[in-house]
């Protein structure tokens, strides 16, 4: 039987729907109240997800504070919520994030004020519901609810040349993957449901259930189209440029800071876990697209010229770590994934706020419009500074600890790939470098720079939160690796223990058909020689 | 002196079916369709089904096609010069496509066999029952649903004939 | 007092705290005491754990104090923990004292600059960072302080950011500090694989056993951690940042670029002696760069007019020396030509520093000359700074560099040989420098030298204590005396194990007094070969140089340029990178990945339109279609 | 002797002729004849049918395909009227407002 | 002598109601001419309203009535409930539609009324005759609603070619139905069953049940059977293709799966494969076609298409599984698309003259809850959660998937990630862009709020809830097998 604690979760996921709810009933005319309405619901919501925090247990690697309700009866579907270490701070994030995001939209959306907080309020329940989801079913739901606001903030909200590209871009390639998943978590509901007798979409009963190797393989492709196409791995990056570009700076945090994680998460969450053999025999190439993503996104984004651009290349960059730690499944590298999560949704929400804040002001987004911005916006300078050191990694600071862990944990399962990996840490340094060089140093050659206002106190709100993250991140990171290392640990064996018992499983199923054709097949179905990753684990 | 009859009759349906297809005037396919009518009605006879013969006769040949006529004559359609019909190659592509359906179908048609001889439609063969009288008890008993469908049927054609053509508007 | 060891890091952290969050209202003397004191209390404290370490026996000497918990991560546990030990300690009380003087030097030297609070924050930054690298008990840490001074380097070189110049240097420091920092982490990896932690003790204790002597494992670490060492101390290949770097300030050249953060190279080679030792390829590897680095870096002092590139590339060349001494084995030789490098190196920019104050910014040699009657302070501080560096007994030069020739020697003839000509050379280019700003003819453009006046005290008084410490900083060690080289005696706890691995490849045999009195004679005698070329060519003879030039213009050129390295880099690195980069932009991102998606888009809505014409409109192709469609339902059916 | 098949064949025909008329002809009032044309055929299949299988369903069958017809032909005729009044066509291939 | 047969009224008294309400209409509109469209439709909704009431007991029954004609068991009870509910809302959304043009065509809810008795004759036949008799009054019904509208050549056109084509169709389902009878000497449903089941019939059976699967292909536009889908849809009154677009399209699936698999089910290794092919064909280019259009009625006639193919994959899944999955899909199509096809109306105005996609430009700032409706329509389309058109969507594959047609699941899935841009087109016109000239107001009859806030309701309630609309439609389904 299931210990159902206070619902902490819907509370804080559906909050902001409540808040969207009272939006809709008001004045379209009364922005600054509407956008107080607002502005309270997320903190409210953050509020609730700090009680959720105090009530987390941070010792136990067990889903906590759980909930559980049959939904569609007909067909095992439950409304079923907890949580565990791992996707507590990926929601801690979200809410932080929350009121964040609305202070930020203040000044800059003017038009239609209503449907973009209700946007965003929407939003919101959508991504914490896939991070508190443990019903697959549940989970997909809300992975394509988040797919609506997302979309509208793009193209409603978005940079008029072309929003209406970036959007449907954004949309089809999601899409197509998801659906896709779809047709995984179908397949694997039928066949979990076949041979246990019970059909449910409960993920943990699912986590249970032995996939053969060859549905494996398959319905991890499919999953992984899915996810990676989120996160987003080269090659499957090229939407993420453009969404990031056109939308409006809020769309753009949201989207760094927390949809990108979306994908990752469910790596850790869904992918991983049902497909544990598929995965670790897939590890290999996972790290291989992962160091090209840093590299490649490290490159590309040196050489682009729109802010916005670069630090969207960035973002691919550093995905491509948290996907290298992921997939090593040593400790270090998963925990370390889980916190650049964290990192990298506060350091490149932070950078987008940052740009939103010149753009809001010059209206372009051009790396040679600007130049000097150091000498006119002191204050601003700082907090760019700081922002831009911790998306580079500097010690001390967030970056570092989720980029050293998971190079170590890499390193110890792919050296070769945390080898390449830790050369991306020289081009971040290079990219990030040079456009900081080139918005904020030298001479203020713009006339129209020369009279912009340094932060308004608004602005600083905006961003000092996340500035002390960063900095909290950097020099304690045990508040936020201490909690998720039971969690952690648990995925570990939990792969390991579900990925040996089906290769036993599929092994005396083997010897009992004693026909040496099926064998055949059965080994080719993916290449063996990939499994090293998983026998060096075995052998640490 | 059955296979005279059904090859006259038969003839007869398919050659001016044939110009029903054929000719230009509108006037001309009107008429052709009322022989082809009889010559239908001729073959239900063969089949000893003289009430849908009757039927054929009175309702087909008689006020359907006079409808037709009623519209011919009602638009001057014989005297509006419709430009010829479609391309030959046109006409091959199609024509041949539905002898390769006929042709296909064909297979079905001989596979076919009921039974060597035709049956009489009561159980005993010299009952003095007319297929009018056993189509009749059909019609109001076993069938009497369908029956009372047509009506409904028949009143959604009529007020939509007389809708269609309201000159009200 | 060796409880509070943590508050020596701490205290510029929070000096960087108070002037950088509340310090805007401050006056300027209130910033500079400030941050100044944040370093200054240190020092002392330092001094009084430094007096409570020596009153300790020699084999405890070593103190690692806890903070916090850093990371926790599985089995990775990486501790906020300082380390005490003489090695430590001798760096903590260079930093904060060299720094400490350097603040105050700074105090009057920024004086009236736009963002004298920045510069004072970014300086007690970087102190603090400094100091967690020399002070920490782990190699993560000690990371940590490696890339923080990074940093600082970075932010101070850019500090006039409205130069373009100033800002490239900056991030050209940075980026390349982290590609030695890339192979500084690898180093770390293959450490942490091998010994499971990071702690300097363990890994130092169980290296004996856990790495085979000259095995591939601790050859790779080695390297790659010198790798690091080569990035941070401007070693060949990877020293074209620091001339750079003279962009900043030059408080910043002397703390930063002369008496610290170069040196944490030397630092960390040192600190890692007995890995080091294990790997006779690695020490190789270091003696040669190092040596190489020196000579190279010494010819390009040569042709140098700037006073600061000058000064530059002779800090290039004497680290080549630091290394080539912890190279041929002799790492408390590095560590004590460190420091003697620290006094004099920061007293010669410093005095630089003066001149230019002086000069009104001025850094061309060739507009200066005969300053040494208006500058009598700056003048004979420089002077010290010169003969020291130059190694003109007794100054605190002449014993480190003899010490490290010697070891050299030892060694290997070809070692000795190289550290000798790059002596020459240092002789020849600093007295050259010397005389081209303080003596000859004035070369000064008359306008600038009106306003030629002596530094203020804040500047001057700073100037002295370093002299008197360039003067005197070398007699703790004194050679051939037993008993006498106290420096080496405080030191030798840290480097016993590496000297005991050493020595047992091959038996110490103990050098004879005359050669060792030979040496120090020859080394003498070289420094005043040095001089008196300079002597001859700068004051005896000022055309000489054209001439010469004029001989052998090819190689000058070459020099000159300093090899064309940045623009060999640029092509080789830079701009290749850049290309395909941008290539992979435009032609695999967007023509490739974009282009396939796109493409399906396009595909898609194409056949939609295709499908379009299909519909005709007209009812017989309608009904044309529904006969296709039973064809082939049909004959699916009869024909299957 | 004339079996089933010989009918069935002949209504195959018919079938077939009317299918044709459908597909090719312009005139709109031929096509509706031609609709009807398919109808008799099957109309001659079922009295085959029925006669052969002696089941009186076919004949019945009949009766109501004819109302059914017939109301086809009302209402299509209706519609005839009505275009030609509106464009004075009654050629399908004109009456092609709606397309692609 | 004719003995007087059983009549069973009880079991045909929706549909009775209907004809009733029908008369009534008739008969009163043509003595109120002022407001005989109004008046009409509240005739309308009260006899849909009561047939929705006296159709309750259906779904308790399991029985056969007029000499085993029709069967009146829960299958037909929730077919009659979904016609309802398209007839329902159809008239709503009708009104506002009849009175713009200043016409007062009563007549055309008495034809609705007609349609919808036909199809639930249809949907409750046991016999082949009847579904050809209830087919043909909903067919030729809807020929002349389609071709009601006097004043559009469009509507005219679009009437004829439904006409020529369905009678074309008819003719060789009728032909089909004549084979069937040859070879089972019935046309009764469980007779053509019990003699298949022996294996009889051989090659006549097969194209018997061939011709028949076209028939009922056409009247679903099933691809290659669809073409005058866009065409009709584009024309007809757009309320009613609305209507066509789901009670035509639910009755005639509805009879699809029971003749199929009632009477053919000894057949469905062969018809399966026919339809597997169709279904792809239907998915694939009813959205490849979808994406070019610039009608939005014409798009949504597409999308029809597409949805028939969803549809037909939930009846190759075959059996509880997938007719359960088609019956619920049905259910949230209905709403959905009613919804859709009522903003059509809507927006197209008067004589349909903003049917373009470039109309729907800045709905969003114009009519704000419009373009909200519209889009949850329009996300359900797409097959979005939570709305009912993902939860069809998933119980249609998933019960592919159990049948073991991954295949057709994945070609399912892509193309309805591709069917995502054209339905976000639209939404992207409603939010993204602005007006070239600013719209006027719209004019919202209160049936038309109706309308639509029970299709938005609907869409969204049994999206999220589905629990007991999925246990009714696999109860349905379970007479049928």
């Amino acid at each position: 039987m299931e210990n159902v604690s206070f619902p902490y979760l819907s509370l804080v996921t559906f909050a902001p729907l409540v808040g969207a709810a009272i939006l809709l009933f008001m004045n379209r005319e009364n922005q600054t109240a509407m956008r107080w309405v607002a502005l309270i619901t997320m903190l409210a919501d953050l509020a609730i997800s700090l009680f959720a925090y105090a009530a987390f247990d941070s010792t136990s690697a067990t889903m906590q504070l759980r909930e559980s309700h049959v939904w569609v009866r007909e067909w095992g579907i439950s409304y079923k919520m907890g949580i565990d270490g791992i996707s507590l701070f990926l929601i801690l994030l979200t809410t932080l994030l929350g009121p964040i995001v609305i202070l930020a939209s203040w000044e800059d959306i003017r038009l239609r004020v209503k449907e973009f907080l209700v946007c965003l309020l929407v939003l919101q329940t959508g991504m914490i519901g896939v991070f508190v989801a443990l019903d697959v079913f549940l989970f997909y739901v809300f992975w394509e609810v988040m797919l609506i606001p997302m979309y509208l903030l793009i193209g409603v909200w978005g940079n008029p040349a072309r929003k209406l590209y970036a959007a449907i871009k954004f949309v089809l390639y999601t899409i197509v993957g998801s659906l896709l998943m779809l047709v995984a978590i179908l397949t694997l509901y039928y066949m979990a449901g076949n041979a246990t007798g019970t059909y449910t979409f409960d993920l943990l009963k699912l986590y249970e259930f032995p996939v053969p190797l060859q549905a494996q393989f398959w319905m991890f492709l499919a999953f992984f189209l899915a996810f990676a196409i989120k996160v987003p791995m080269f090659p499957f990056h090229t939407w993420l440029p453009d969404a990031h570009t056109e939308a409006p700076t809020v769309g753009s945090v949201v989207l760094a800071a927390v949809l990108l994680k979306m994908g990752t998460y469910g790596f850790v969450r869904y992918a991983i876990p049902l497909f544990p053999n598929a995965a670790v025999d897939a590890a290999w190439w996972v790290c291989l697209l992962a160091v090209i993503g840093i590299i490649y996104g490290a490159w590309v984004a040196m050489v682009q010229d729109d802010v916005k651009r670069l630090v969207a290349f960035s973002s691919v960059s550093h995905l491509g770590f948290v996907m290298l730690g992921m997939f090593a499944f040593t400790t270090q590298g998963v925990q370390g994934s889980i916190l650049q999560m964290i990192n990298h949704g506060l350091s490149t929400g932070a950078l987008f706020l940052i740009v939103g804040m010149i753009y809001e002001r010059r209206h372009t987004r051009l790396i040679s419009e600007f130049g000097g911005l150091s000498k006119v916006m002191p204050l601003f300078a700082i907090f760019f500074m700081i922002v831009t050191l911790s998306s580079i990694g500097l010690p001390g600071l967030n970056g570092f600890i989720g980029e050293f862990l998971i190079l170590l944990g890499a390193f110890r399962v792919y050296p070769w790939y945390a080898v390449i990996a830790a050369s991306g840490v020289i081009f971040a340094a290079v990219y990030m470098l040079w456009m900081f060089q080139r918005v904020m140093f030298g001479q203020v050659t713009n006339a129209k720079n020369l009279g912009l206002k340094d932060m308004s106190s608004r602005e600083v709100a905006v961003l000092l939160p996340i500035v002390v993250f960063i900095v909290w991140i950097g020099v304690y990171p045990n508040t936020f690796l201490q909690p998720m290392e039971p969690a952690v640990k648990n995925f570990i064996r939990q792969v390991e223990t579900k990925r040996t018992a089906i290769l036993s499983l599929e092994k005396a199923k083997k010897e009992a058909v004693a026909d040496p054709a099926s064998s055949v097949k059965l080994t080719a179905s993916w290449p063996t020689s990939r499994q090293s990753g998983g026998e060096k684990q075995e052998a640490r | 002196m059955k296979e005279v009859i059904f090859y006259a009759l038969g003839a007869i349906t398919l050659v001016s079916a044939f110009l029903v297809i054929f000719l230009r005037r509108p006037i001309h396919n009107v008429l052709f369709m009322i022989t082809t009518m009889i010559g239908l009605a001729g073959l239900f006879l063969t089949l000893q089904a003289e009430f849908v013969a009757m039927v054929q006769l009175i309702v087909y040949a008689g006020a359907v096609m006079v409808l037709f006529l009623f519209v011919v004559t009602l638009l001057n359609l014989d005297e509006i010069q419709l430009p010829p019909d479609s391309s030959t190659i046109r006409w091959w592509v199609g024509a041949g496509f539905a002898i390769a359906v006929a042709i296909l179908i064909f297979p079905a048609l001989v596979a076919f066999l009921p039974g060597a001889e035709p049956k009489s439609l009561t159980a005993d063969p010299t009952a003095t029952v007319s297929n009018t009288a056993i189509i009749a008890k059909e019609l109001f008993t076993t069938y009497l649903l369908p029956f009372e469908i047509a009506s409904v049927l028949l009143l959604a054609a009529i007020i939509g004939s007389v809708v269609l053509v309201k000159k009200k508007y | 007092m060796i409880d509070l060891v943590w508050l020596i890091p701490c205290l510029p952290l929070v000096g960087f705290l108070i002037n950088g969050l509340i310090g805007r209202r401050f006056s300027e003397k209130t910033i500079g005491w400030i941050a100044a004191a944040a370093i200054g209390i240190p020092f002392l404290i330092a001094l009084s754990i430094f007096s409570e370490l020596i009153r300790m026996a020699p084999a405890s000497r070593s103190v690692q104090k806890i903070v916090f918990t850093w990371i926790l991560s599985g089995d990775l546990n990486v501790p906020f923990g300082l380390l005490v030990d003489p090695l430590s300690m001798v760096m903590m009380l260079v930093v904060t004292g060299v720094g400490f003087l350097i603040h105050v030097y700074s105090i009057g030297y920024m004086h009236g600059e736009l963002g004298f609070r920045r510069f004072f924050c970014y300086l007690n930054l970087f102190v603090f960072n400094m100091l967690v690298l020399v002070s920490a008990n782990n190699f993560l840490l000690m990371f940590v302080g490696w890339e923080g001074v990074g940093l600082c380097s970075y932010l101070l070189i850019g500090y006039y950011y409205e130069k373009q110049s100033a800002a490239d240097a900056g991030k050209k420091a940075f980026v390349v500090n982290r590609v030695g920092d890339f192979g500084f982490l690898l180093g770390m990896f293959l450490i942490f694989v091998t010994f499971g932690t990071f702690s300097y003790t363990d890994v130092f204790a169980a290296a004996g056993e856990k790495l085979a002597q000259g095995g591939l494992m601790v050859t790779m670490i080695t390297l790659l951690l010198f790798l690091g060492a080569t990035g941070k101390s401007a070693q060949i290949p990877l020293y074209t940042w620091l001339p750079d770097a003279m962009e900043g300030p030059t408080p910043v050249s002397a703390l930063i670029h002369a008496a610290t953060m170069v040196t944490a190279g030397v630092y960390m080679v040192a600190r890692c002696s007995v890995l080091f030792a294990l790997a006779p390829i690695s020490l190789t590897t270091v003696a040669v760069v190092g040596g190489a680095t020196a000579f190279y870096a010494a010819t390009m002092g040569v042709t140098q007019y700037d006073i600061k590139r000058v000064l530059a590339y002779s800090t290039i060349s004497q680290l080549g020396y630091m290394f080539l001494a912890c190279g041929v084995g002799a790492f408390a030789s590095g560590i004590f030509h460190l420091m003697t490098h620290a006094f004099f190196k920061g007293l010669l920019f410093l005095a630089a520093g003066s001149v230019m104050h002086a000069m009104s910014g001025e850094l061309d040699m060739r507009k200066m000359g005969a300053l040494r009657k208006k500058l009598p302070y700056t003048h004979w501080t420089y002077l010290f700074g010169t003969l020291a560096i130059a190694g003109i007994f007794p100054f605190a030069g002449f014993f480190s560099k003899d010490e490290i020739l010697f070891y050299s020697l030892q060694r290997n003839l070809g070692f000795w040989l190289i550290g000798a000509v790059a002596a020459v050379i240092t002789s020849f280019y600093m007295f050259r420098s010397l005389f081209m700003t303080f003596y000859g003819e004035s070369r000064v453009d008359p306008e600038t030298a009106h306003h030629v006046h002596e530094s203020p005290p804040y500047i001057t008084v700073p100037l002295v204590i370093l002299a008197f410490l360039s003067l005197v900083g070398g007699w703790i060690g004194l050679p051939i005396l037993p008993g006498a080289h106290v420096f080496t005696a405080f030191l030798d706890p840290v480097f016993a194990p590496a000297k005991h691995i050493l020595d047992a490849g091959h038996h110490a045999d103990h050098p004879s007094v005359v050669l060792e009195l030979a040496l120090m004679a020859l080394s003498l005698g070289i420094a005043i070969v040095g001089l008196l070329g300079a002597r001859w060519a700068y004051l005896t003879d000022p055309s000489l140089p054209g001439r010469v030039i004029a001989q052998i213009r090819g190689l000058h050129t070459l020099v000159y340029n300093k090899y064309w390295m940045d623009e060999i880099y640029d092509f080789l690195f830079v701009n290749s990178i850049v290309s395909l980069s941008r290539f992979l932009w435009k032609r695999f991102d967007e023509g490739v990945i974009d282009g396939i998606v796109n493409g399906a888009a396009s595909v898609m809505r194409g056949s939609g339109s295709l499908l379009r014409l299909v519909q005709t409109g007209l009812i017989k192709d309608y009904a044309l279609s529904i006969l296709v469609g039973v064809l082939a339902v049909i004959g699916y059916l009869v024909l299957r | 002797m004339i079996t089933l098949q010989h009918y069935l064949v002949l209504s195959a025909i018919l079938f077939t002729l009317g299918a044709v008329g459908v597909m090719f002809r312009r005139n709109l009032i031929v096509i509706l004849m031609s609709l009807e044309l398919m109808l008799n055929a099957v109309n001659l299949t079922f009295i085959a049918f029925s006669r052969y299988l002696g089941s009186v369903e076919g004949q019945v069958f009949v009766l109501f395909t004819m109302v059914v017809a017939a109301a086809e032909v009302a209402v299509g005729l209706a519609i005839a009227v009505a275009i030609f009044r509106q464009r004075g066509t009654i050629n399908i291939n004109d009456i092609n407002l709606m397309k692609w | 002598m004719i003995p007087i047969p059983e009549v069973d009224l009880g079991g045909i008294l929706p549909a009775l109601v209907l004809c009733v309400g029908g008369l009534i209409v008739m008969v009163a509109g043509s003595f109120i001419p002022k407001r005989a469209v109004a008046f009409s439709a509240i005739v309308s909704l009260v006899a849909v309203l009561v047939a929705f009431a006296v159709n309750s007991p259906l779904r308790m029954m399991n029985r056969q009535a007029f000499s085993g004609l029709i069967s009146l068991d829960p299958y037909s009870w929730f077919c009659n409930v979904l016609l309802l509910i398209a007839a329902g809302i159809t008239v709503l959304t009708s009104v506002r539609y009849l009175t713009d043009d200043g016409q007062e065509l009563y007549e055309y809810f008495a034809l609705l009324l007609f349609a919808t008795a036909g199809m639930m004759f249809m949907v409750s036949a046991n016999h082949i005759l009847v579904i050809f008799i209830g087919l043909e009054t909903l067919s030729i019904s809807v020929y002349v609603l389609a071709g009601l509208m006097p004043t559009s050549p469009k509507s005219r056109e679009a009437g004829l070619k439904y006409l020529i084509l369905g009678g074309f169709s008819s003719a060789i389902f009728l032909y089909g139905a004549a084979f069937l009878y040859g070879v089972a000497g019935s046309l009764s449903l469980p007779a053509i069953a019990k003699v298949l089941q022996t294996g009889a019939g051989g090659k006549t059976a097969l194209v018997g049940m061939g011709l028949l699967l076209v028939g009922f292909s056409f009247k679903v536009a099933a691809v290659p059977f669809h073409m005058w889908t866009p065409d009709v849809y584009e024309g007809a009154p757009t309320p009613l293709t609305g209507y066509m677009s789901v009670a035509v399209k639910a009755a005639a699936f509805a009879v699809f799966v029971r003749v199929f698999f009632a009477a053919l089910g000894p057949l469905q290794v062969d018809w399966t494969q026919i339809l597997w092919v169709l279904a792809v064909l239907t998915m694939v280019l009813g959205n490849v076609a979808a994406l070019v259009q610039n009608n939005i009625k014409r798009m949504l006639a597409y999308s029809s298409i597409a949805h028939a193919g969803y549809l037909i994959v939930g009846m190759v899944a075959g059996k509880e599984a997938g007719t359960s999955a088609m019956l619920y899909y049905l259910l949230a199509y209905t709403f959905t698309n009613l919804g859709a096809f009522g903003v059509v109306a809507l927006v197209g105005r008067k004589g349909e003259a903003n049917v373009m996609l470039d109309d729907y430009r800045g709905l969003a700032a114009s009519n704000p809850v419009l373009a909200l409706a519209m889009s949850i329509f329009l996300f359900s389309l797409a097959g979005i959660p939570p709305t009912a058109g993902f939860m069809g969507k998933f119980t249609i594959f998933y019960a592919a998937v159990k049948a073991g047609y991954i295949w057709l699941v994945i070609i399912g899935v892509l193309t309805s990630a591709v069917s995502v841009f054209y339905y976000f087109r639209v939404v992207m016109k409603m939010y993204m862009e602005v007006p070239e000239k600013t719209p006027a107001a719209l004019q919202f009859g209160p049936a038309m709020i109706l309308a639509l806030g029970i299709a938005a309701v609907g869409v969204m309630y049994i999206g999220i809830f589905p629990t007991t609309y999925l246990d009714l439609a696999t109860e349905s389904v379970k007479t049928l097998f």
